[in-house]
């Protein structure tokens, strides 16, 4: 299980090298949506307070589009018949598919965050930079989970581009909720203060478990005929 | 003519669903005249009280409705169970659920105008209600992906599993994210007798409509399974008498 | 007035659910005939 | 001798489409086999079938000794199949496709070289991503992939679309020395002259059925 999951990981991540899709492509998109936000919003005092929901709320967007990209490539030329063909442990695959999906939304999320900081003029505390990087990991591994999940049970299904953002965008609510919490914690944003923030990594760390676990039990069922 | 009598089609009925769905029948139109016309006025709440009749039934039939979809497909995915009956119950469920849970949050919210003066506020057991509810709407879009039975049994009783799971982590979360949530507004105890038996009625009767639709709904999922099945023997044939003379 | 509003507010709420289930049950024992007529009696379990 | 494969009455749909509708067929070890029949005949759908990736909806089916109809996947890594698509990631090299699915089934990386220069594929290609190679270019990559997997049954869906004349008969003779090495082969084809030569067996699959044809 684990070698077809280092495989998997590095292929993905050797096709992105290769095409550069993420950071040609959607990079810019997330950075689109940050600049648009300010337009909506229209106010530097607001824009600072809610600057960790925006910053989350692209990533959540972005990683609909990666997903999309990530199972694309499996259904495009019958890859996903010959892993199952090669007698590829599920559980496997989807734990290499995570991965690679962590990685790619990790690197988003940097970028994410630096525009946040430049063009919303927020400032990262120093006791919060613990938890930041504590939140960043959990919320990060709670997104690749489920969006590898929904996006290996949507992959071949008509209408799966509608399909997969009604599936998925319900699920990972608590992400939404929980990493903005905690970053603003960390931010202190609204006067929070760090200790504020970790139960809220606590809960982003059980929804990783929960479907990081549930996914690898339950990939090969998704994903059979 | 009110669809709850007529019963003499005979397609998805029997003898028992048609005592049941008599039986729900006068349960309902017992809850409308007692919840609108006999019961009276609550002292705080006025006449607010009334929508409470059929929205706490309703609310308690979409939730009854989401632990029996998964009970169902957890039966469906342990081997030793396994049947596509289970399955159907979990889709009929689910089907039902949804509905309610869209009634539940049209009177929620009307009751909600007259209590609260909003339509809706971010409290926990609200957003926990309004995230179910679209749960479960894409819960039924993927049963109708279209494949094998097999196929929609298994890939929809892993999602309702995760839903189960995905409830608590929700509701938690919107707990913590706004602490300051509504009061429990029906337990406050201070209902008289009149209105706890209306409120009893509406209880008993919703659960006999559950009981009611949910087995109609299964036995068409059934037919519909049976047609599907039955269309392959056509089907082989037509298939068979390829390029015959 | 608002009596008049409240009450308004009571009588939408009893419709909505009223409404919605006759509804769904009307829709549903239409689905039911329909499928009913492509399977013979003898094959349905419940019977 | 047990059969390698062995289908009986086997119905297998998609959607609602019947692709196989009572197909039976029996496969000793070391044949090779040449589905042939007109397009949407299932040939397809038997290969596929046989690779454990169809759910059988009646009949029985029996693949290398596993019974697919209670257990599909176990079969799955002892077959090679080849189908219409590739399995090709198109931003990658060739180099990096043939070393991915080499390592997925558990092949060294001087099976895989000696796989591709069996195949043909100049050294001077290893470097190129596939979505530059022409279709016989990557067919080849693909065929690589597959010899590089040893399988004790080779299931082949039109191998010889898009390559050339080299191409053909480097393939003709990767399919013989399989099949006299132990492997079994089922190939299914347009390419009748040449396929026929190459087969010891020729059946016919006819709307979603198998005939028995002699040579």
């Amino acid at each position: 299980m684990w070698a077809i999951t280092r495989l998997l990981a590095g292929k993905d991540l050797r096709v992105e090298m290769r095409s550069r899709v993420i950071i040609n492509q959607v990079v810019p998109f997330a950075a689109l949506m940050m600049v648009m936000f300010a337009f909506a919003l229209d106010s530097d005092t607001v824009l600072a307070r809610v600057a960790p929901g925006l910053v989350w709320l692209a990533a959540m967007f972005s990683l609909l589009v990666i997903v999309q990209r990530s199972f694309a490539l499996e259904a495009a030329d019958g890859a996903l018949d010959a892993l199952r063909v090669a007698g590829a442990n599920a559980g496997g695959i989807f734990l290499g598919k995570a991965l690679a999906l962590a990685a790619q939304l990790a690197v988003l999320e940097v970028i994410l965050l630096g525009a946040a900081l430049v063009l919303y003029n927020s400032h990262i505390v120093g006791s919060g930079i613990a938890l930041l990087v504590g939140t960043y990991f959990t919320a990060t591994a709670g997104l690749a989970f489920v969006g590898t999940l929904y996006g290996g049970l949507a992959v071949g299904a008509k209408g799966r581009e509608t399909l997969l953002p009604l599936l998925m965008l319900p699920v990972v609510a608590p992400v939404l909720i929980g990493a903005t919490r905690a970053t603003e914690a960390a931010l202190g944003t609204n006067g929070a203060t760090a200790t504020d923030g970790w139960p809220w990594v606590g809960l982003l760390t059980l929804f990783a478990v929960v479907f990081g676990v549930g996914g690898t039990l339950s990939f090969g069922s998704l994903i059979d005929e | 003519m009110n669809p709850l009598i007529n019963m003499d089609t005979r397609a998805t009925s029997t003898r028992f669903t048609s005592a049941l769905g008599l039986a729900t029948l006068i349960g309902l139109g017992w809850l409308a005249v007692f919840g609108l016309f006999l019961s009276p006025n609550d002292r705080v709440q006025k006449t607010g009280v009334r929508i409470l009749y059929i929205h706490v039934p309703s609310a308690w039939l979409a939730y009854l409705a989401f632990v029996v979809t998964g009970l169902a497909s957890a039966g469906y995915l342990w081997k030793r169970t396994r049947s596509l009956t289970l399955d159907r119950i979990a889709g009929a469920s689910a089907e039902v659920g949804v509905l309610f849970m869209g009634i539940t949050l049209v009177s929620g919210s009307l009751w909600g105008k007259i209590s609260w003066g909003t339509y809706w506020t971010w409290d926990s057991r609200l957003t926990t209600t309004a995230f179910l509810f679209v749960t479960y709407i894409g819960y039924l879009a993927v049963r109708d992906l279209g494949g094998s039975h097999e196929q929609r049994a298994r890939r929809s009783g892993v999602l309702a599993l995760l839903a189960l799971v995905e409830v608590p982590l929700v509701h938690f979360s919107v707990r913590w994210w706004r602490p300051l949530h509504q009061q429990e507004s029906v337990a406050k105890g201070k209902l008289s007798d009149l209105m706890l038996f209306t409120l009893f009625v509406g209880l008993v009767s919703f659960t006999l409509l559950y009981v009611w639709l949910v087995m109609h709904r299964q036995r068409v999922a059934a037919l519909d399974d049976m047609v599907d099945d039955g269309g392959l023997d056509r089907a082989l044939a037509d298939r068979r008498s390829e390029g015959m003379p | 007035m608002t009596a008049m509003l409240n009450a308004g507010y009571v009588i939408g709420s009893y419709a909505a659910t009223f409404g919605g289930i006759a509804l769904y049950t009307w829709h549903l024992l239409r689905r039911a005939r329909r499928a009913a007529e492509q399977v013979p009696p003898q094959d349905r379990p419940w019977t | 001798m047990e059969p390698v494969v062995e289908l009986v009455d086997v119905v297998a749909v998609l959607g609602q489409f019947p692709v196989l509708a009572g197909a039976s067929l029996r496969v000793a070890r070391g044949e090779i086999v040449l589905l042939r029949g007109p397009n949407g005949a299932g040939k397809t759908s038997l290969l596929r079938l046989c690779a454990g990736l169809l759910v059988i909806r009646r009949g029985s089916a029996n693949v290398l000794g596993v019974d697919l109809v209670a257990d599909r996947s176990a079969v799955r890594s002892r077959v090679g199949l080849l189908g219409h698509s590739n399995g090709l990631y198109a931003d990658l090299t060739v180099a990096d496709n043939v070393r991915f699915w080499g390592a997925t089934i558990g092949a060294s990386a001087d099976e895989v070289l000696g796989a591709m220069q069996r195949m043909g594929l100049d050294d001077r290609l290893a470097d190129v991503a596939v979505s530059r190679l022409s279709a016989g270019q990557r067919r080849r990559t693909a065929l690589a992939c597959l010899v590089a997997r040893r399988a004790e049954l080779w299931l082949l869906d039109e191998p010889h679309a898009g390559l050339d004349a080299a191409g053909r008969d480097e393939l003709d003779a990767i399919l013989r020395a399989a099949a006299s090495s132990g492997a079994t082969v089922i190939v299914a084809s347009h390419e009748l002259e040449r396929a026929g030569s190459l087969a010891t067996r020729v059946v016919e699959v006819v709307a979603g059925q198998v005939r028995e044809r002699a040579l």
